[in-house]
């Protein structure tokens, strides 16, 4: 019993992982850039939402609609502002800008809110499932944060897959220069890219403040690196595999957690990572591509 | 012929610098009145100097990207600090317990660089990062988590807690957990960490300006034509790999020598370590030694030169450098150089390497 | 009124100026072949033209509205495609989904199905391969791919750099055949070569460009007998 | 008043230099400052402890400076940020030199406090930190603290929870990458064997995984655990608790002074946290006026609760002040005199402080005063 | 004994037969003509022999030597060089460290990473004779002039004969050129014939290239295999194979 409320646990932890990892690996995917900000735009998706509810005492899904907007904006803000000039340049600099976007947001969300913590109160307001007499309990923010991810990745598979904008974020993904040739506006497909991407950064910040309800301007930073490394786990740019990856190392770490050593579970968890890599070098779902010589 | 002096001629300047830095410092120190932030930060410099280039031999010169450097740094730390821990009084001479230290530091991080390279370096790209990211934070997650004592009956190890070594009252703790090591003496001064840099410097230099640099760089440009001529990829990439995770160990070395009291915080060792340093070496130019030297120096002094605008500090920092990268790598920032640059003619003749 | 017109085209790679002050025009239903040695400025020309570089001066003015500040992706919905050199196929997509790309900005479903079957039916191989990705195709197959992804636009001009680059004589020919073929269904062509000979024996004019400058123009026939175009292109 | 009136006063007035002769020089006292550093992270992810006392120090420095400073002397206060690093201490250390500090007041956090204190002993600096509790804090002469020290809190939780027969099964979630939380859990670990208690479960976090706690949770109630002990900060007790309702798991939650602050928490449930006993020295509910006044004043002027650090180091500056007093310190005193004066000073004050009445200090710089028990009743700490 | 022999070499990638009963056969100093339509397998066929790709069946014996299934690296040093029909050089090194890496594995060159570290005089000693010998190679391709610059900066043709250079440089037993003459105007084409020509001359090289400029094929090989759809269509004399109506309609035309 005790190991199936485990991996109730784990599945609760892994779908926050999954829903943040859903945001990296779809902007990974096309932009092809490791956005380093991302946990950051989840925490400040987590602070509107904040406001929203207990400063301004707006409703909650109209708190959850202003932060998700303001995030998209912030998203396309920061991809216009910080990333669109070094379209061309070497991936590093990239990397190193959006790092420095990262530690930009943190600053400043400690200048505005401080460095104190703040008590998120939880969004959602689904019954915890009590199962076996009580003795398993699946919290409302677990079954809403998993019916989010599969309805967010089966939304953003079919949004690839089926329609237009999907198609030219593919191609830009491959070769953005011939992309232009085909007709599409590679800075609007991007754009839109990081717009969506912020989107799900604002709503996975909801959830993971619900299920673990303390804000502050690092909140993102961690869990930010943890789906990062879950949508490599799963294969990075495949939109199920952050999915899996996220669920897997949620299991992964609270299994660990509760059978190995508790202190140890951040090395159990990554040397697993580098263990899944060694043997399949593009993650679980990732698909890897021979280079033609 | 003239291109051989040419790569000894820059070679020769960067030495230059670092020496005229040297000396400069310690003109100042002596008859000048040096702030004691700067004299403060002098060791520091040396650290974080040592840890840009070493880094640039992984992703300048053998272009795979390493998140994970502060994990190498880290072990050289921990090893030597261990090692200065124990032997403070058998070995009462601060200089040589130093360069034994620095030895011991050297060998763990390079063979923890042999044994991450091996499985690691068949991985490409962003995998790479990720997986050298990974190792950097399982190596602070499991010095977090050793208890070392040293009592009359030898070492007594756990991975638990301080309790469960079981040692007699008058053992020494070594390495006490998350509260790491303390107490060990610091040994290192400027002139050491000025004379690590110099032998890191003749090292790298060297190393890329050599039949193996050669092999290595044409591994980066092009892995699968590097094979066609007969390069044994693996084994170059794991050379530089290994080399690189064992100047990091030194640095590591040096850096836990110029502290009393050392633990393995997300700050100093964790992934934003590898990240400062990454920044180091993307600021200072990808492939560019004495410019990732350099910017390490400007960097590292950065924050301590801001000190006086207090919170707004880092946010300044954060927009230093995304500025930087702006106004290095955007193509029209590059173009606005080139074309307004005084050294216009001069850039011409960049089309010939070097 | 010439469909395309290049005036005093100036453009620079950093410090490299790489166009030197071109002007050249091309009427609607002509074929007008480009020609001259590696670096000209060829490629360069072409890019400048689609919008993917920008000219520091000179201008691009294409069924007499001014595109020289347009961007690529709004020029192609004006009805110019590009079959860029060294091909740029999306490598990891399939055949299928390139051609279909290369009908992005045309929304009529029906036409876009007529096109791709014109497309099959021109290169069969294409047909064969369809699920195959595009980066696994050999050098000819992805030539293919590359034109047959630019016809899919429908374009009234479409420009066309090196087609023949890389392909077994008999594609070659068949090329050849198809660019006569798509000029004759009233597409104009703009068609860079190094195989000049062909190149000038299917086009109406040619220009030569020698390092960043046109240096000769005429009608194909002329400088197919031109003393210098033969000993410096033709390779007799 | 400037050095000329200074001048003035003491070759004209009688009066004042009969004043002079009694409180030691304070004409050349008078109009001068007193340069006091403070050190802790003001950024990163340990940022609010830093604040907390950046802010109460500067507090209780303008309340003295406005009742006529410390023997006459002004008091200028600068704060220092060290991201809760080691290295970035020492910067930070050299930078209030450089401006010219003659005491520490700090630093906040254990590790850096450690290695500032190495740095100020080859100064003969006097420091004072108002929350280093880390045993090696304050080992050279010339460190003193205001905390307790870990293993003192560690050994008194133990000793708390055995005299009240509060549990015989015990849980313990601690941070086994911080210094503190494992610093109090080795001590706390090692008495309860003395105090009849048995830890049936110990779960351990670190820094990067500290937002789940079900596991830990899960465990320390199969083991039937009656209390958890919790020597953590406040910001990870409150998922905890969260999370222990979210299950249905409620048992006895007994913490350090580091749970302090759990109520402050903006939109913190505190419903929550009822019935969470703390060993703290500082309760901002407490209803004694000094408590009252401070916690006002902090809340009027930065609007919000201070926690115990700012209290702790609201201490250290008055702590400072009587012991300066009781050296006799002048602004021109080199800081290695300064120091030594101190050293002797502190042994011989005697303070009423906001944490803890009639604190003492012994020579190794530990301060002697009673852990105060508080339980969370109605939202209010409320004494045991 | 030939050089190189090819015994019913075959390869499949996923349900694609991509080569199929392919043989060969090549004698010393030939010069070699693999041709065929797009796609029917030639590079392919020099994946195989450079161990790029494993073959799924068959023998590649060279020298008489069985080398099937042997790494890239093996295979070089065995003596099989190759350049690449998209062009790949080391970029960002100079024309001439391009030459000079690709004399790694030439026993008289090697030194340790010790030796190049510490600067010890065997290192100065080799350098030097590097740079001479890359020199040499260099000036056989004209490209002498320009061994400062960075390869990515000389234009295009002169970057195929760079990669010529530098697979000379291993000092192969046998050359792989893939479509060395694609990009090259007439001119160009010509000029590259003769070197090529030479090279075989000089250093007594076997070549085997791969075309589809007739041009280059007529001109300078001796024999040819004609592969088609992964199979081999014809081989023989150049000018017989050239004239075969098969190898008229599925490759030639006309
Ligand atoms: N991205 C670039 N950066 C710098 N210089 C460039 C760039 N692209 C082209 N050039 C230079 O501009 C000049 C013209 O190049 P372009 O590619 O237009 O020639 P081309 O006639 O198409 O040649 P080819 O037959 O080789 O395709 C050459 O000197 C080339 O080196
Ligand atoms: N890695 C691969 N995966 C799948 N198919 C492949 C792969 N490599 C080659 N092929 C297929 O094998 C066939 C032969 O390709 P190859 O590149 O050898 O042709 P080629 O004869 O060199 O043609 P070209 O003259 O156009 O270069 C092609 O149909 C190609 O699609
Ligand atoms: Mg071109
Ligand atoms: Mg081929």
């Amino acid at each position: 019993m005790s190991f199936i409320s485990y991996l109730l646990n784990g599945i609760s932890l892994g779908s926050v992982y999954a829903i943040i990892a859903l945001g990296y690996t779809m902007v990974y995917g096309i932009a092809k850039m490791l956005n380093f900000a991302h946990g950051d735009v989840i925490m400040v998706g987590s602070y509107v939402a904040f406001v929203a509810i207990n400063n301004m005492g707006l409703p909650i899904p109209i708190s959850i609609l202003l932060s998700v907007i303001v995030c998209t904006v912030l998203g396309v803000v920061i991809e216009g502002i910080a990333y669109r000039p070094l379209r061309h340049a070497s991936k590093l600099a990239v990397l190193i800008t959006a790092i420095g976007v990262s530690y930009f947001l943190q600053n400043m969300a400690l200048l505005i809110f401080g460095a104190n913590t703040k008590s998120f109160t939880s969004v959602v307001q689904v019954k915890p499932l009590s199962l076996a007499g009580g003795q398993l309990n699946i919290s409302g923010e677990t079954i809403v944060t998993i019916l989010a991810c599969v309805v967010i990745m089966i939304g953003l598979m079919a949004f690839i897959k089926y329609s237009k904008a999907g198609h030219a974020m593919l191609a830009v993904s491959e070769d953005d220069g011939a992309a232009r040739l085909m007709g599409i506006n590679v800075n609007r497909t991007i754009s839109l890219t990081f717009a969506i991407g912020s989107a799900l950064a604002a709503i996975a910040g909801v959830l993971l403040c619900s299920a673990y309800p303390s804000l502050t301007p690092y909140t993102g930073s961690m869990p930010g690196i943890k789906a990062f490394v879950a949508a490599v786990f799963g294969g990075i740019g495949s939109i199920p595999g952050a999915f899996i990856g996220g669920i897997l190392l949620g299991i992964i770490e609270i299994l660990a957690r509760a059978y190995i050593s508790s202190q140890l579970s951040d090395a159990i968890v990554f040397s697993v990572l580098i263990i899944v890599l060694v043997v399949r070098p593009t993650g679980l779902m990732g698909k890897e591509i021979q280079e033609k010589v | 012929m003239k291109k051989m002096s040419k790569t000894a001629r820059n070679s020769l300047i960067t030495y230059g610098i670092v020496i005229l830095a040297y000396v400069g410092c310690e003109i100042w120190m002596r008859f000048g009145n040096m702030s004691s932030l700067m004299e403060g930060l002098l060791v520091p410099l040396c650290v974080y100097a040592i840890l840009a280039v070493s880094l640039n031999l992984t992703v300048g010169i053998l272009g795979e990207l390493s998140l994970g450097h502060a994990g190498f740094m880290c072990v050289g730390a921990f090893a030597s600090a261990t090692f200065t821990k124990c032997m403070e009084q058998a070995i009462p001479i601060p200089t040589v317990r130093f360069i034994i230290a620095v030895l011991i530091g050297v060998i763990c991080a390079g063979i923890c660089g042999i044994l991450v390279g091996i499985p690691v370096l068949r991985l490409r790209g962003d995998y790479l990062a990720i997986v050298t990211l990974a190792f950097g934070e399982i190596i602070k997650n499991l010095v977090n988590a050793i208890y070392l004592g040293l009592d009359s009956k030898g070492f007594h190890f756990s991975m638990k807690s301080m309790l469960e070594l079981n040692m007699e009252a008058d053992g020494m703790v070594v390495i006490n957990g998350a509260q790491g090591i303390t107490g060990a003496p610091s040994d290192s001064n400027f002139t050491l960490g000025i004379i690590m840099l110099l032998i890191t410097l003749f090292i790298v230099l060297n190393l890329i300006n050599s039949r193996t640099g050669r092999a290595i760089m044409a591994i980066r440009d092009n892995r699968i034509a590097a094979e066609s001529i007969g390069i044994n990829i693996t084994k170059y990439k794991i050379m530089a790999f290994s080399i690189s995770a064992a100047m990091a160990g030194a640095a590591g070395v040096l850096y836990a020598h110029n502290l009393t009291t050392l633990t393995a915080l997300p700050k100093n060792f964790g992934y934003n370590m590898s990240i400062t340093i990454l920044v180091f070496v993307v600021l200072g130019g990808i492939g560019s030694i004495r410019g990732s030297m350099i910017s390490a120096v400007i960097l590292t002094m950065l924050p301590e030169m801001l000190r006086s605008l207090d919170e707004y500090r880092m946010l300044i920092y954060a927009i230093v450098l995304i500025a930087a990268m702006i106004l290095t790598w955007s193509p029209k920032a590059i173009e606005l150089r080139e074309r307004y640059s005084p050294m216009k003619l001069l850039r011409r003749k960049e089309k010939e390497v070097q | 009124m010439a469909m395309l017109e290049i005036k005093d085209l100036s453009v620079y790679y950093g410090v490299i100026q790489a166009l030197k002050g071109i002007s050249f025009e091309v009427n609607e239903g002509e074929v007008i072949a480009l020609i001259g040695a590696n670096g000209a400025g060829k490629t360069t020309t072409l890019h400048t033209v689609s919008g993917l570089i920008a000219p520091k001066s000179g201008s691009v003015i294409f069924e007499g509205q001014d595109i020289t500040k347009t961007p690529a992706h709004k020029i192609v919905s004006m009805g110019m495609a590009h079959v860029p050199e060294g091909r740029r196929v999306f490598a990891s997509l399939s055949v299928l989904q390139n051609l279909r790309l290369g009908a992005y900005t045309r929304n009529d479903k029906e036409e876009i199905e007529e096109s791709l079957r014109k497309v099959y039916k021109r290169f069969p191989r294409l047909e064969e391969r369809k699920n195959q990705p595009a980066g696994t195709l050999s050098g000819g197959e992805q030539q293919m791919l590359a034109m047959g992804r630019a016809l899919m636009s429908n374009p009234r001009i479409i420009l066309m750099d090196e087609p023949s680059m890389g392909l077994s004589p008999i594609l070659v020919n068949e090329i050849f055949d198809i660019i006569k073929e798509v000029s004759a269904g009233g597409t104009t062509v703009l068609l860079v070569e190094q195989n000049a000979k062909k190149a000038l024996s299917i086009a109406d004019r040619g220009y030569v460009l020698e390092t960043g400058r046109i240096v000769l123009e005429g009608k194909a026939q002329e400088l197919l007998n031109n003393k210098s175009v033969q000993s410096a292109y033709l390779g007799e | 008043g400037s050095s000329d009136s200074a001048a003035t006063d003491s070759t004209t007035d009688a009066a004042d230099d009969a004043a002079a002769a009694e409180s030691g020089d304070a004409a050349a006292a008078e109009g001068s400052t007193l340069k006091i550093g403070g050190i802790g992270p003001t950024t990163g992810s340990a940022a609010i402890y830093g604040n907390a006392v950046m802010n109460a120090a500067q507090m209780a420095v303008d309340e003295i400076n406005a009742a006529g400073g410390i023997n006459g002397m002004q008091i200028e206060f600068q704060f220092e940020d060290d991201e809760n690093d080691a290295e970035r201490s020492i910067n930070a250390y050299n930078t209030l030199k450089d401006w010219g500090m003659q005491m520490l007041m700090g630093t906040v956090t254990s590790t850096p406090c450690t290695q500032v204190a190495v740095e100020a002993e080859a100064d003969n600096m006097f420091m004072l930190t108002p929350s280093g509790s880390a045993v090696e804090s304050i080992a050279p002469a010339n460190a003193f603290r205001v905390c307790f020290s870990d293993p003192n809190q560690g050994m008194a939780s133990a000793q708390y929870i055995g005299e009240h027969d509060l549990a015989t099964k015990v849980a313990v979630i601690y941070d086994s990458s911080s210094v503190y939380s494992s610093g109090i859990y080795q001590t706390f670990a090692a008495e309860a064997a003395n105090q009849g208690i048995e830890i049936v479960a110990e779960g351990a976090f670190t820094a990067d995984s500290n937002t789940d706690f079900s596991v830990q949770l899960q465990q320390a109630k199969e083991a039937g655990a009656e209390l958890v002990f919790l020597p953590i900060y406040y910001t990870e007790a409150s998922i905890i608790l969260t999370q222990a309702d979210g299950m249905g798991y409620d048992p006895i939650f007994f913490g350090c002074d580091g749970l302090d602050g759990i109520l402050g928490v903006e939109n913190f449930d505190t419903s929550l946290a009822e019935g969470v006993m703390l060993l703290t020295p500082f309760a901002a509910d407490a209803d004694d006026e000094a408590t009252q006044t401070f916690v006002a004043a902090y809340q009027e002027q930065f609007g919000d609760t201070p926690n115990q650090f700012a209290a702790d180091a609201y201490d250290a500056i008055y702590i400072i002040k009587a012991a300066a007093e009781q050296a006799g310190i002048t602004a021109d005193m080199s800081v290695s005199d300064m120091c030594e004066a101190m050293k002797v000073a502190m042994t011989e004050i005697t303070v009423d402080g906001l944490t803890g009445a009639g604190i003492t200090w012994s020579a190794d710089g530990e301060p002697t005063k009673e852990p105060r028990a508080v339980q969370i009743m109605d939202g209010v700490y409320t004494a045991m | 004994m030939p050089m190189l022999e090819v015994k019913n070499l075959g390869i499949s990638f996923g349900g694609l037969r991509a080569v199929d009963d392919f043989n060969l056969s090549i004698e010393k100093g030939e010069l070699y003509g693999l041709i065929g339509p797009n796609g029917a397998g030639k590079t392919t066929v020099f994946n195989m022999l450079t161990g790029v790709y494993k073959p799924t069946d068959g023998k590649i014996l060279l020298d008489g030597e069985d080398v099937t299934g042997k790494k890239t690296i093996e295979l070089n040093k065995e003596g099989i060089a190759r350049t690449f029909q998209n062009i790949r050089l080391f970029s960002d090194l100079s024309v001439l460290d391009n030459v000079k890496v690709a004399l790694h594995n030439q026993k008289e060159f090697t030194y340790s990473a010790l030796t190049g570290i510490l600067r010890l005089p065997r290192f100065y000693r080799l350098e030097k004779e590097m740079d001479e010998r890359a020199m040499e190679l260099l000036e056989v391709f004209g490209l002498d002039k320009e061994a400062g610059y960075k390869a990515s900066n000389l234009p295009y043709g002169k970057q195929r004969e760079l990669e010529i250079a530098r697979a000379m440089a291993t000092n192969p037993k046998l050359l792989l050129l893939d479509e060395p003459a694609a990009g090259m105007n007439p001119n160009e084409t010509q000029s590259l014939m003769n070197t090529i020509r030479f090279v075989r001359d000089k250093f007594n090289m076997t070549i085997l290239l791969i075309e589809h400029d007739m041009k280059l094929v007529s001109g300078i090989c001796e024999r040819l295999t004609v592969l088609n759809f992964g199979q081999v269509l014809a081989n023989g004399d150049t000018e017989e194979v050239l004239k075969d109506p098969k190898v008229i309609t599925a490759y030639l035309g006309e």
